[in-house]
């Protein structure tokens, strides 16, 4: 028994349980707790997988940042109260277990084929990781992946930009969307 | 390490369900896009797992970009689920149904 | 200055303009208008140059320009024009001020109209210059978009109905085109080693008889619509009714000759044989055309609707001169298609003018207008006589020309077409004594103004060219018939199972009428 | 490109497209000017400009006679159309005949302008009027002096236009505006026969000049020449006014009554004579044609005399007589007697046109009264119109020595020359018909009582100058002919149709002439007695035989029949094609598929729910086929 796999039978469990629980929770607050909880278990399994700079970004902007933003919707829009979970569309959930349990079956079947289920021999990731994984990481991604980088860039500042207009009151834009032609 | 590569991919797998059920479930459009945010880290570790298997740092940083494109996928959703609300004091996605027929 | 591009200049000048008219800012009006106007005055300066660089009295196609495109798969940008097309080019660029002339009093969204009328033009103009199939199927659909637009954004009362059909007619056309060009690329590959959508090239592809036929009808189909042929005419009077009097005036005048120019430039020159297996069968249709398009314009009250009936009654004239495959037929078939192109589009363009003034386009509602509006009148009736083919103006050369060669191989055929050219007479006739003579039948129309300075600016020049060709046919005549001989040849010489007429550049095939043997 | 370079050199001295020239520059001056003319000023100018027409006729005709001894002078402008092998020039021809028919045209027409001065003084569209006769004269001009047959179609679909501008010329008037569309339209039906006549030509002779037709024409096989001779006809039978396509000539008499004088009795009707007699060698080429020709025109003389004389309306009576006395010009060329048809052709024009222009006067003096049972006792009130008249009436009737006894007489005989009796009784039945319907016009109007308050005046002096140089030709124009064999217009017409034959029939000369001339009387006679005498009360007869007395003023109901067993039809016909073939059959068939489309669209669109949970588990259920898909292939 190796740490890691100590590491992984106890994380897996927790994250799995942690969605299970994000998606059940009536409450959206609730629900981003426990999104917290999972990101924070995935964190701990890159880690395991030899990316502790993921590790770091996970936490601070995912678990931080975002989740943070998301909390910050929520109250803001005072939506934190008890959402029925009855379902209306019929059909809908069962339809949707099945076809999940089936998306299950099939990767399972997939990686089965693929990888097979039992431990292989891995490559040397200290090699990869040579002068540690930040800055493997960075040689990468400032290398080949230089010019997507830079889209990336512009595309947070398209989002950013986008979401502030978004968000501006418009008054007359409001009573068109309102008005009863445009709901037809 | 002896735990095998396909028990991440296998935990990857089953998260990444949870989460569209959850996006499949749910109403409230905050936990629906909480749920997407599920499946995007279920997918981040499997890419991150591919990365061990393969003994290089694509699957790193392509899990890098997809945290970044999440990052802006959050602010331009936020946004819209905001003035959503705006407009019909609910963040249903069911009552949100103008695009019908 | 031979080797300036004409084609890419006439072709995308007015794209151009369009692109810079996009830059104005929208609310000046005016400006617009004039922009739009000095393009198309620009355009047809472009093409009057380019026929000057057009070698006269020769077959075959001349200015062509080639490039590579997609190099991978060979597509290729062709353009050419021979005798044929480029008469279709210069009334397009004749007629297109004309158009814009016509359309000074469109007052909603006078940008986005102009713009698509550039649009308009661009396609029109590719169409008849495009000698690459697949170049050529690009303009054949952009033209929908633009017109499509300025039926359905600026039409009367029904315009949604009208621009939907027209737009599924020549869509549910041109899927069978579509299909039919990529069958013959496919099929050139295995033919000439590399695939190509290269006209020139693509007619020396051997095809077994029922794949001809089969083309042939995949071609024809989309073009019939065009053109339009009986029974698949009816979206031409909603269209025409609908549209507003620009567009009416470049439907008419122009768009329904892509129909029949595609059937000389494609049909006739790719699939002889079977040009020659369908020939009853298209004539037959034409001749029902003729007739029919006739009868069914005697009964209309709304002018525009009769007009466009009227279109259906003389293009089955120009298809039956394409397909009497006789060199006098096809020589004034084209020329029909350019005189068509004149009469009516004056025709429409007087008929805007009388709705503008009395709002309405229902005969019964008008009458005694001759009185009021004098000139408007006569000049009504001057481009009804060149529509009705009276000697001296330009309908009669075509006509008779068709008459002529089609009775030089089928007397039946040409003798039932004759009954036409009376009918024309009646119905015009009978529409015009309706609107004009009489007395004043509504008391508003006793103080209408007649034809002012830009209307007959706009008028003069189409009815000089009517009265040009009408008299002096020959530097139209002189043009078309080397090209008109070379198709005909090109059928009657392989479409007849003669040998393979050897293939010089930039012709799809060679030969003269004396070599060849008599129809069967 | 060198145009017309390939043509002949002008052969003779003058131009002769100067003839045609002169009203057309009127035309064109006029109509793009028209309201700017002031006065009469317009008229002077439109007559003086046919006047010059006239003059430059005389000297090309002086220009031919001093000639050469060329059989025609031939002036080619410019290659008009060409296409392939056919190809056909802008190009004139002097001939005798043309020359005739040239100068009949002009000179009639010079007149009639000047008589229109006056007739038409004060009309708001004065200039107007006579741009469109000016525009009738170019083309009649052309029509006569075309060298080939597309050339001659023109001047032939030119003057239907001026007909039909000139009918509808107070359009105003429903009738006239009917009348001018009925007339450009039935004349139409001809032409497009004659059309594919051309066309046949060309395709037998590869030509269409007349020297080259003509010369090959006897080559012609009986058959094909009947068929190429019958489509001319047809063309002539519609511009001519011929049964079956006569009935537009009486409705055409809505018009003004210079143009009736001009265009509806002396020249355009009389286009369909000169084009089978200048067709002549096609028609000589088939025995059948020649006789078809012969038995319209004599059947289309009867049936129009009957008519006539059931007319109250003076100028639809003058219509009728047109009818017949084409008709018996055609019956002469069908004959063969071409000079007899040409003669008759150039008398007539000058009796018909001055009957018509007095009966202008006549309803000038009467405010526009048309009508016969409304006049009378008119020869006190308008002398000059009156001993015109008389003239004009003898003339026609066959009274010798006026022109139309020659005229007439020759058509007449040649019937006997060719020993065709029952033709020559026919014929003489039309001449006793003419004379019957002539006088009894005549007694009607001048002589009697008057029957209406209203105080007549006599013709202007513009108006009586055209009458009187008309009547003296009427009178005087036998001179031309007085022979048919060496007369001066037979001598003058043998380089066309060739030297006239010696009679050879079973009558002499005299005896037909005699003949004639007695019809001619008996004629007069029966119509005094009748109408003249007083001793029999006309008015009554008229009631006695109602029903005739209409079907004589109706035509015989051809115009009716035709009215309702084919306009009609063709009407409804129209109707169904359009409201329900085209847009229920066609349309509907469009249509109903979109329905059907729409109906399939209208169930599938409620897929589009509008809720993206929905969405999402599609999305999920191709995701999850296509991966079962992947994970079975592997």
């Amino acid at each position: 028994m190796n740490a890691d796999l100590v590491v992984f039978w106890v994380t897996a469990p927790l994250s799995v349980f942690a969605a299970v629980a994000m998606i059940l929770s009536r409450n959206a607050v609730h629900a981003a707790l426990w999104l917290i909880v999972n990101l924070f278990t995935l964190a701990v399994l890159f880690l395991v997988l030899g990316s502790p700079f993921l590790f770091v970004v996970q936490i601070i902007v995912y678990a931080g940042a975002i989740m943070v933003l998301f909390l910050f919707v929520i109250m803001l829009l005072g939506v934190d109260q008890q959402a029925s979970l009855r379902e209306t569309i019929r059909g809908q959930r069962w339809l949707a277990v099945v076809l999940g349990l089936g998306l299950v079956a099939e990767i399972f079947f997939a990686v089965r084929l693929g990888l097979g289920l039992s431990r292989g021999a891995l490559p040397d990731f200290a090699r990869v990781n040579e002068g540690g994984n930040i800055r493997a990481l960075a040689e990468v991604l400032f290398g080949p992946y230089f010019f997507p980088f830079e889209v990336t860039s512009i595309l947070l500042i398209v989002a950013a930009i986008g979401a502030m207009l978004h968000g501006r009151r418009r008054v007359q834009d409001e009573d068109v969307i309102d008005m009863p032609a445009a709901a037809e | 390490m002896r735990t095998p590569i396909s028990f991440f991919l296998l935990l990857s797998a089953v998260l990444f369900t949870l989460g569209t059920l959850g996006v499949l479930l749910r109403r409230n459009a905050l936990v629906i896009f909480m749920s997407i945010e599920l499946q995007l880290n279920a997918v981040n570790l499997a890419l991150v797992a591919f990365s061990r298997q393969w003994g290089n740092l694509n699957g790193q940083v392509l899990a890098f970009f997809s945290m970044v494109v999440a990052a802006a996928e959050v602010v331009v959703g936020l946004a819209i689920i905001v003035s959503l609300y705006r407009k019909r004091r609910s963040a249903d996605v069911d009552e949100a149904s103008l695009l019908r027929w | 200055m031979n080797d300036f591009p004409w084609l890419t200049a006439v072709t995308f000048a007015p794209l151009a303009g369009a692109l810079a008219l996009a830059l104005f800012p929208s609310r000046a009006a005016n400006l617009h208008r004039l922009w739009t106007l000095l393009v198309t005055v620009v355009v047809f300066g472009v093409s009057v140059g380019m026929f000057a660089a057009y070698e006269g009295g020769a077959a075959g196609f001349q200015l062509v320009e080639r490039a590579t495109w997609v190099e991978s798969l060979n597509f290729q940008y062709i353009l050419g024009v021979d005798g044929i097309s480029v008469f279709l080019v210069l009334l397009t660029t004749f007629l297109m001020p004309v158009a814009v002339l016509a359309s000074w009093r469109v007052d909603r969204q006078v940008k986005s109209f102009m713009i698509a009328f550039l649009v308009l033009e661009t396609a029109m103009l590719g169409t008849f210059v495009a000698l690459d199939l697949l170049l050529f199927f690009l303009f054949f659909e952009a033209l929908l978009f633009p017109m499509y637009l300025i039926i359905g954004g600026w039409g009367s009362e029904r315009r949604a109905y009208a621009a939907v059909k027209f737009f599924l007619f020549t869509m549910a056309g041109s899927a069978f085109l579509f299909v039919a060009i990529l069958f013959l690329y496919f099929r050139s590959g295995s033919a000439l080693g590399t695939p190509t959508f290269d006209l020139t090239q693509l007619a020396n592809v051997p095809l077994s008889a029922s794949a001809g036929r089969w083309l042939f009808l995949g071609f024809f189909v989309a073009f019939a619509v065009k053109v339009p042929l009986f029974p698949l005419h009816t979206w031409l009077p909603d269209a025409h009714t609908e549209a507003p009097t620009a567009g009416s005036v470049v439907l008419a005048a122009v768009l329904l000759k892509i129909g029949a120019y595609g059937l000389i430039r494609f049909n006739l020159s790719l699939f002889p044989e079977a040009s020659m297996y369908f020939r009853t069968f298209v004539l037959v249709l034409a001749v029902i055309g003729i007739l029919y398009g006739a009868i069914v314009a005697l009964i209309q009250t709304d002018v525009k609707r009769l007009v466009a009936y009227s279109s259906v009654s003389h293009l089955g004239f120009v298809v039956l001169g394409i397909f009497a495959f006789s060199v006098e037929a096809m020589t004034g078939g084209v020329l029909q298609m350019v005189n068509h192109g004149l009469s009516t589009g004056a025709l429409f363009l007087l008929v805007g003018m009388l709705y503008e003034r009395t709002h309405t386009r229902d005969l019964t509602k008008m009458g005694g207008l001759s009185q009021t509006m004098p000139i408007l009148a006569g000049v009504f009736l001057f481009t009804a006589l060149s529509s009705i083919g009276l000697p001296g103006l330009n309908g009669f050369v075509g006509e008779f020309l068709v008459l002529l060669g089609t009775f030089a191989v089928s007397k039946p055929f040409a003798s039932v077409a004759v009954a036409g050219v009376v009918l024309a007479a009646i119905y015009l006739l009978w529409a015009y004594q309706r609107a004009m003579h009489g007395e004043l039948r509504n008391a508003e129309h006793a103080t209408l103004p007649d034809l002012n300075g830009r209307e007959r600016v706009l008028l003069a020049p189409v009815l000089a060219a009517i009265l040009l060709i009408g008299v002096f046919p020959r530097p139209f005549l002189d043009e078309i018939e080397p090209s008109a001989e070379v198709s005909v040849a090109c059928v009657r010489g392989r479409g007849t199972g003669g040998e393979l007429l050897s293939l010089a550049p930039n012709h799809l095939c060679t030969g003269t009428i004396d070599q060849l043997g008599p129809l069967p | 490109m060198v145009i017309g370079a390939d043509l002949p050199a002008i052969n003779s001295a003058m131009p002769i497209w100067i003839v045609p020239l002169f009203p057309l520059t009127g035309a064109l001056v006029l109509l793009l000017t028209g309201r700017r003319w002031r006065g009469l000023l317009s008229g002077w100018f439109a007559s003086f400009l046919v006047g010059a027409s006239f003059v430059s006729t005389i000297v090309l005709l002086l220009d031919f006679l001093g000639g050469d001894g060329e059989a025609a002078l031939v002036n080619r402008l410019y290659q008009w159309v060409a296409a392939g092998s056919f190809s056909v020039d802008v190009a004139f021809r002097v001939d005798p005949l043309a020359l005739v028919m040239a100068l009949t045209v002009s000179g009639v027409a010079t007149l009639i302008h000047i008589y229109s001065i006056d007739y038409m003084r004060g009309d708001p569209r004065f200039a107007r009027f006579f741009a469109y006769l000016n525009l009738f004269v170019f083309f009649m001009l052309v029509l006569v002096l075309a060298n080939n047959f597309l050339l001659l179609f023109v001047g032939w679909e030119g003057v239907g236009l001026c007909s039909y501008l000139l009918i509808g010329f107070w359009f105003e008037r429903k009738p006239a505006a009917d009348a001018a569309k009925k007339a450009f339209i039935v004349t139409r039906i001809g032409d497009s026969a004659f059309l594919i006549g051309i066309v046949f030509i060309w395709l037998r002779f590869q030509s269409l000049d007349f020297e080259v037709v003509f010369a090959r024409a006897p080559e012609l096989a009986a058959g094909t020449a009947t068929v190429l001779a019958l489509l001319l006809f047809a063309g002539a039978v519609g511009k001519s006014a011929q049964l079956p396509l006569h009935t537009w000539l009486p409705d055409a008499m809505e018009g003004p009554t210079p143009v009736s004088a001009l265009i509806h009795a002396a020249t355009m009707v009389t286009a369909g004579v000169y084009l089978v007699v200048r067709a002549h060698p096609i028609f000589e080429a088939s025995e059948v044609a020649l006789t078809i020709v012969a038995t319209v025109g004599i059947v289309t003389a009867i049936y129009a005399g009957l008519s006539a004389i059931g007319q109250d309306d003076i100028k639809r009576m003058l219509a009728y007589s047109t009818i017949s006395q084409l008709g018996f010009m055609f019956f002469g060329a069908g004959m063969g007697a071409y000079s007899a048809a040409i003669f008759l052709l150039v008398a007539h024009a000058f009796f018909k046109a001055m009957l018509f222009l007095g009966a202008g006067s006549v309803m000038h003096g009467l405010r526009g009264e048309t009508d016969m049972m409304r006049m009378g006792g008119l020869r006190r009130a308008m002398p000059l119109t009156f001993w015109t008249w008389v003239i004009g009436w003898l003339a026609m009737a066959g009274i010798p020595p006026l022109s139309g006894f020659f005229a007439k007489d020759q058509v007449v005989a040649s019937a006997s020359e060719n020993g065709r009796l029952w033709f020559w009784i026919a014929a003489l039945v039309g001449s006793l018909l003419t004379a019957v319907y002539m006088s009894r016009a005549t007694f009607m109007t001048f002589f009697g009582r008057p029957r209406s308050e209203q105080k007549p005046h006599d013709a202007p002096p513009r108006m009586g100058l055209a009458l009187v140089v008309l009547a003296a030709a009427a009178a005087f124009g036998g001179i031309l002919g007085l022979s048919a064999v060496n007369g001066i217009l037979p001598a003058f017409l043998e380089p066309v149709f060739g030297a006239a034959e010696e009679p050879h029939g079973p009558l002499t000369v005299l005896a037909l002439a005699l003949a004639s001339s007695a019809v001619a009387v008996v004629g007069i006679g029966i119509a005094y007695l009748v109408y003249g005498s007083g001793r029999i009360d006309w008015v009554a007869l008229r009631s006695r035989f109602a029903g005739a007395k209409r079907a004589s003023q109706r035509g015989f109901y051809v115009d009716d029949v035709y009215t309702g067993g084919l306009v009609a039809p063709a009407k409804l016909g129209s109707a169904f094609l359009a409201y329900v073939f085209d847009r229920r059959v066609l349309d509907g068939a469009v249509n109903g598929l979109g329905r059907i489309i729409g109906a399939f669209a209208g169930r599938g669109r409620a897929v589009q729910t509008g809720r993206v949970r929905s969405y999402a588990l599609a999305v999920l259920l191709g995701v999850v086929g296509v991966l079962s898909y992947l994970v079975v292939r592997f």
